[in-house]
């Protein structure tokens, strides 16, 4: 099949920053001496606990699920007992409940966690079952489940799954690390989701400044022939899900819609070995890579970590902050949410990366006129006008904000990141889209 | 309120041209020279007076339904009587003047106080009404014609001013330089207007 | 008199005949108005100038009655005007005896009040208070970004230099804006008439506030037993004056140590 | 960590781009035909260049109260290119009077930066021209700065095409060279600050109907006529630096070309048909004024968007 | 044919009626905030001015003139203007309320337009025929709605920017009105 090249259009070149970590090896952190296991680590409901206070859990036991649909359970990632309920703070900046188990180092399994000798004979519903009972949830930081993901609506065929392993992100190596140590794994998360969708064709595209990984996936894919491995061009936001699917088959998603409409499914290379694990040793998701990166942080690591080590654990082990350590992200400088402080907070399903920045790199700018120089308009990729939409939500009016096409805003921040005035022009998006998205729910209601 | 507060209300707090910003066309075009200004505030007072007093006069004559209409007619036939009277006896300005004579007639001034008030007040307050909007108006009129004249010809009422070495500033005597100082006196008076709370 | 004839027969005659063809088609062509957008017509000008911005009287009347125009959009009818159109809209008009204006409640400005962590980002309070719930230690305290400053209608809010927003109390028209829009809810709507007032809404115990802020309510009750005429009462650890009983003594000032009460 | 954190919004990364960067590249760019103008019509075009610029920034200064006379250098860049669209040897005072009514009546009571409607420094030269006449169309000649009038005023003959390109011929101050115009925008195209759509509409509108209109008797008169068009007046400076200034030009790309031509078709609208011999300021405020409509009917497809 | 392309030109872009012969002020401040108002109002303009353009070169040249009654004008011609728009509203009301919403509604704001009662003595005064009078009616309210409508383009973007609070609302609509009037200098002489 002969495919168009095309890339999006927009994007920025931000430089990538990965020197620190890309050479270095994944190590698996020390568990945590009591773990923070959130009950909301998924876009939709959060879980209901399934433990109380006082009880024994053991690892990879379900602690906590929810009937909502999209919707992901929650694993222990220790063996121990769980001594509180209670909130935990969040990478979105809003508290959640979780549960707190204190850990007894004994790492004993729970005896749901078996492996499928015969994972290959799965019917897909069975598969599906399985993903969604591993709590698995897209790991580019989204954290959409993944079983929500390949449960297509009657009527979608999908032909393509495509593995995002562009990680444009800059920082960010835990993907490009994980293709490196678990090429194999990663196929084998590509088979089952493609035999869950039934699509015919599996496609992993990875930036082009990664060649390692691009070689080493290649001689993975090699004896399938329904897999491809693609280099990309080296620009943000190769990796968003829409504007990889348009790289790949030139299709557009339409307005408010998700990928499956032009028969597509998206996978992070992190979820493909999640869904591995899971089918293959019935290993729930708890544990991920983790970059923790930036010239904030004293030794700079690619670590294995369980989820609900505290964040704290884990900069002592890479370390501790530097003393001019000015800014914390988790996730990738151009999309990741910063922190008020790494207390009492667990890392997460959705966590890729934890971006320590020192004062030279944090600047203050003060938020100037715009000027109108469209650049905002030139990079971006899903060409709306960020540069109204802001002055728009400046005036407060939000109605403009609308007309200017803010809800298809994907927040990249190619906008913030070019803009010459300094105009936090994302977040004013993301400020009329929380008010659009009212107006238009109100508005239906009165219907 | 008292006759006198009608009165002075008009040319300060309720100004036609700077606080209502009404009747903005005459004000524009008429305004290259003081003196023209001066000429059609006048104009505009005198059909402003006189249909105030008719229309308070005649108030509970005409009927509520036909009541606009019946103001445009009086208005109008005071405006042909200073057409006339301004032909007769000061054809210069007059010719100056040019259609903005006539066109006092759709003044939204004038058609606004017989509305507002000339149509509800009795003919002392009218009376009093009128020639204070008129006179505010003439006002405003005089200010910005000398304003432009000032810095488009040097002169003021045609009295020089800036001596003969002076370069007018010829803008202000154009189309544009209309626009340009209107707007400016506009800022200038609102800024004045908050400093004083004249709100 | 050869004058005068055409000129009255002319006239008269178009007049009729104008006057004839659109009492006819006002009858013929008659639409339903609302009447309460012909009473609203009514009380305007009718002077059709545009100046409101809409398409003359009429659309003006209706964007009124339908809350889409201010009732002061009509700058030729001045506030004459805008106070008949309340009147037949029924929108309160504010009570006389006790006057309410919008005031600030919080004392936490740059100096006294503790940060988390510093807020980088589009000035806007609601916007800083996702983030870890604002840059302020203190949960109450007013975040200082000015969404209030912004919807004032009458430009009565201005920011201060200590981070604080400032109200002019002669300007405010008691509309209550600058008070729904607080995300912080620390701007509330006293009586003009009341000297004093707790600047502050922290409903934490004392030993925390005496943490976060230096001006902050600890609840000691000094200014509770400082009171001759009982007007203070302490609800959830915070103190808060009666206007309506207080006779504005300032014992209450004197006796808060922490220079809550002003 | 004793130090308090700081929160914001994502991305954390921002280019090292600002306002004021952005300005210098615009004054470097500009240097070229400042260093032309000055050294095909000395001292004068030196002298109007020095007191449009300083004009504009004190009154910048003294508006915003600002005490860094440069600012974000806006203002300097307004002034400068006032000078540039000036003949060499106006009277000092106005100089100071345009250098002054580009930044308060062109931009400051906009709101200043980013506001304006209209290109300043053309504003404040429309206004010049309405009032001094006579001072704004006295032309010099080069090197010894006889009075003379413009190419365009002269016709095509007058002035062999290698003067014209290189800038020795008379008229504004920055418009004469191409040669040093095009040096100065090369440096614009390569940060990026300007992009090919608004000066080739614009050129591009020029040559087409100086060779369509201007020519007569075969192609190659037709060429030249058309070649004489853009080099000749101020074509070449208000396609690269004036039509393109970001601030009143529109932000998507095809009204950038849509304006491109319209400059292009309302200058030779007035060259060829009007009483002015040359129309470019006119021309762009004009586009400018259009520049609202223009963005907002030019809206790019949104991805996602299904075709109407 | 070349005289009445002058006219068209002449009365859009050279002398329009807004920018250079101050007719119409009132409406262009006041209606020019939303694009889509203006060129409503500028459509019901256009309609009228061709419409009493029309009627009232009939009046003139076969009522008052015969009758030497020219002092007459601004009576008879301010009544006729008012009676036609107040006809054509109530006409249009009825029969199309779609029409209306568009249209119509900005008929009563043209009554007092001085632009109309404008075009009508301008109309005698140039001693244009039957035809050319209505043609420069015509372009003389394509010119005004030209006008309208960059105002209220301009208006809207101003919508996003804080203008300093002196200069907010008419003051701001001067000045650019101004600097337009400016630029449309450039068509002076052409024809």
């Amino acid at each position: 099949m002969q495919m168009s090249f095309k890339t999006f259009k927009g994007g920025v070149h931000p430089g990538d920053f990965k020197s620190a970590t890309e050479k270095k090896p994944v190590v698996p952190a020390k568990p945590p001496a009591v773990a923070i296991i959130p009950l909301s680590q998924h876009i939709g409901a959060p879980c209901e606990p399934l433990v109380a206070v006082g009880d024994e859990v053991k690892m990879g036991q379900k602690v906590g699920d929810s009937k909502g649909f999209v919707s992901a359970p929650v694993h222990s990632s220790v063996s121990g007992k769980v001594i509180k309920i209670e909130a935990c703070n969040s990478a979105l900046g809003r508290p959640v409940q979780a549960v707190y188990i204190e850990n007894d180092f004994q790492d004993t399994w729970h005896e749901d966690v078996q492996p499928n000798p015969n994972w290959q004979q799965l019917s897909t519903d069975e598969l599906k079952k399985l993903i969604r009972e591993g709590g698995i949830v897209g790991m580019g930081g989204a954290t959409f489940p993944t079983h929500v993901k390949v449960s297509p609506p009657p009527g979608q065929v999908i032909e393509y799954v495509l593995v995002n392993a562009a990680e444009c992100e800059p920082y960010l190596t835990a993907d490009h690390r994980a293709m490196l140590e678990r090429p194999e794994d990663i196929i084998t998360g590509l088979q089952i989701v493609m035999k869950v969708v039934n699509a015919p064709k599996g496609m992993i595209g990875i930036e082009d400044n990664k060649p390692d990984a691009v070689e080493i996936l290649k001689k993975a894919a090699a004896n399938f022939p329904d897999i491809e491995v693609h280099a990309l061009h080296t620009k943000y936001p190769q990796g968003a899900e829409k504007q990889l699917i348009k790289v790949f088959t030139n299709r557009e998603v339409p307005s408010g819609g998700l990928p499956s409409m032009v028969g597509c499914v998206v996978q992070n290379p992190g979820t493909c070995i999640a869904i591995a694990d899971m089918v293959r040793f019935g290993k729930p998701l708890i544990e991920r890579n983790v970059t923790i990166t930036g010239s904030g942080i004293m030794e700079p690591k690619n670590m294995l970590v369980r989820v609900g080590t505290p964040l704290e654990e884990v900069i002592e082990q890479c370390g501790g902050f530097k003393s001019n350590i000015r800014k914390m992200v988790l996730g990738g400088p151009m999309m990741g949410f910063s922190q008020p402080g790494p207390e009492n907070q667990p890392v997460t399903k959705g966590t890729s990366g934890i971006l320590c920045l020192t004062e030279q790199d944090v600047q203050i700018y003060d938020i100037r006129q715009c000027i109108k120089c469209a650049k905002c308009v030139d990079v971006c990729p899903v060409s709306i006008m960020p540069l109204f939409i802001g002055s728009s939500v400046e005036q407060g009016m939000y109605d403009k904000a609308e007309a200017y096409n803010a809800m298809d805003c994907i927040e990249c921040g190619c906008c913030t990141y070019i803009c010459p005035s300094k105009r936090p022009l994302v977040q004013w998006i993301r400020m009329s889209k929380g008010d659009i998205a009212a107006r238009r729910a109100a508005a239906a209601a009165k219907k | 309120m008292s006759v006198m507060s009608e009165f002075s209300k008009g040319i300060v707090k309720e100004n036609a041209i700077f606080r209502l910003v009404l009747g903005m066309c005459p004000a524009l075009a008429v305004t290259t020279k003081a003196e023209f200004g001066l000429g059609m505030g006048l104009a505009t007072t005198a059909v402003l007076v006189g249909s105030n007093v008719v229309i308070s006069l005649m108030r509970s004559i005409i009927p509520a339904k036909v009541r606009i209409p019946a103001f445009v007619i009086v208005i109008a036939t005071f405006v042909t009587m200073v057409d006339m009277l301004l032909n007769a006896y000061l054809p210069v300005l007059h010719g100056q003047l040019g259609i903005f004579v006539p066109l006092i007639v759709v003044n939204c001034i004038i058609l606004g106080r017989a509305e507002a008030f000339a149509s509800k007040a009795p003919v002392i307050h009218s009376l009093a009404d009128g020639i204070g909007i008129g006179l505010g108006f003439t006002l405003s009129l005089v200010l910005l014609g000398s304003v432009r004249e000032l810095l488009g010809a040097g002169t003021i009422f045609n009295v020089n001013l800036l001596g003969a070495a002076y370069e007018p500033f010829k803008v202000f005597g154009s189309p544009p330089g209309a626009f340009l100082a209107l707007g400016l006196l506009l800022a200038l008076v609102n800024m004045l207007s908050k400093k004083y709370k004249l709100e | 008199m050869s004058i005068i004839i055409p000129a009255i027969l002319s006239l008269g005659g178009l007049g009729l005949l104008f006057g004839g063809v659109l009492a006819f088609a006002a009858q013929k062509f008659a639409v339903e108005v609302d009447p309460k957008v012909e009473m609203v017509q009514e009380a305007l000008l009718g002077a059709n100038c545009g100046a409101c911005g809409y398409a003359g009287c009429a659309q003006f009347a209706e964007e009124v009655v339908a809350g889409k125009a201010p009732v002061s959009g009509c700058t030729p009818g001045g506030a004459k005007t805008a106070s008949r159109i309340a009147e037949i809209l029924g929108a309160e008009a504010p009570s006389a005896e006790a006057r309410l204006v919008a005031q600030i409640v919080c004392l936490g400005d740059g100096v006294t009040a503790k940060t988390k962590h510093i807020y980088d980002g589009a000035p806007d309070c609601k916007a800083a208070l996702m983030f870890g719930g604002g840059p302020l230690a203190c949960s109450f305290g007013c975040v200082g970004l000015g969404n209030c400053v912004r919807a004032c209608p009458v430009h009565a809010i201005v920011m201060g230099d200590n981070g604080l927003p400032v109200i002019d109390t002669v300007l405010c028209i008691s509309c209550g804006k600058c008070k729904n829009i607080c995300p912080r809810q620390v701007i509330e709507m006293v009586n003009a008439n009341g000297l004093h007032h707790v600047r502050c809404k922290s409903r934490d115990k004392g030993k925390l506030v005496r943490t976060v802020c230096e001006r902050g309510c600890i609840a000691c009750n000094l200014c509770v037993k400082a009171c001759p005429v009982e007007a203070i009462r302490m609800e959830n650890n915070l103190a808060i004056i009666d206007s309506y009983i207080c006779t504005n003594c300032g014992e209450c000032v004197e006796a808060c140590p922490r220079t809550t009460i002003v | 960590m004793d130090r308090k954190l700081v929160v914001s919004s994502s991305p954390h990364l921002k280019t090292t781009e600002s306002v004021r960067s952005v300005m210098i590249d615009v004054l470097v760019a500009l240097f070229p035909a400042a260093l032309a103008g000055v050294i095909f019509f000395g001292a004068p075009a030196l002298i109007t260049m020095v007191l449009t610029t300083i004009s504009a920034m004190v009154t910048e200064a003294i508006i915003l109260r600002q005490k860094n006379i440069f600012g974000d250098g806006s203002a300097a860049v307004a002034g400068l290119l006032l000078a540039m669209v000036l003949p060499p040897a106006v009277p000092w005072w106005l100089a100071v009077i345009g250098g002054i009514t580009a930044i308060a009546i062109g931009k400051q009571v906009f709101g200043g930066i980013g506001n304006n409607i209209f290109n300043p420094a053309l504003v404040a030269r429309a206004i010049l021209m309405a009032s001094w006449a006579s001072h704004m169309t006295t032309w010099v000649r080069p090197v010894d700065l006889a009075t003379a009038a413009t190419p365009l005023a002269l016709g095509q003959k007058a002035f062999s095409f290698i003067n014209l390109f290189v800038g020795a011929v008379p008229g504004s101050i920055g418009e004469t060279s191409t040669f040093a115009l095009i040096l100065g925008a090369g440096w614009l195209f390569y940060k990026g600050h300007i992009t090919w759509r608004i000066p080739g509409g614009f050129i591009g509108t020029v040559f087409v109907m100086g060779f369509l209109f201007g020519g007569y008797g075969g192609v190659l008169p037709m060429i030249s006529a058309g070649l004489f068009h853009v080099l000749a007046g101020g074509v070449m400076l208000g396609a690269l630096f004036m039509a393109t200034d970001m601030v009143t030009s529109p932000v998507t790309a095809k009204g950038q070309l849509i304006f491109g031509i319209g400059c292009g078709m309302l200058t030779m609208l007035i060259r060829l048909f009007g009483a002015f011999p040359e129309g470019v300021m006119f021309a762009i405020l004009m586009m400018n004024a259009l520049t609202p409509l223009i963005d907002n009917k030019t809206l790019p497809r949104k991805y996602g968007e299904v075709a109407k | 044919m070349g005289e009445i392309f002058a006219i068209i030109f002449g009365a859009i872009f050279i002398n329009n009626f807004v920018l250079s012969r101050f007719l119409g002020i009132c409406p262009f401040m006041g209606v020019s905030k939303k694009v889509e108002t203006s060129l409503g109002m500028g459509m019901a303009v256009t309609f009228v001015m061709g419409l009493a353009s029309f009627v009232t070169w009939l009046l003139e040249y076969y009522v008052l003139v015969p009758n030497q009654l020219e002092y007459l004008r601004t009576i008879v011609f301010i009544l006729v203007i008012a009676s036609l728009v107040q006809f054509v509203e109530l006409v249009i009301r009825k029969a199309s309320p779609t029409l209306y919403q568009s249209l119509g509604i900005f008929l009563p704001l043209i009554t007092t337009n001085c632009a109309v009662l404008g075009v009508a003595i301008l109309n005698i005064q140039l001693e244009y025929n039957l035809f050319e009078a209505v043609v420069f009616g015509v372009a003389a309210a394509v010119g005004f709605t030209l006008a309208l409508v960059i105002m209220a383009g301009i208006r809207e973007r101003l919508e996003l920017v804080f203008i300093p609070k002196h200069f907010q609302g008419v003051s701001i609509a001067m000045i650019i009105a101004g600097i337009l009037s400016l630029a449309f200098g450039g068509f002076k002489g052409m024809m």
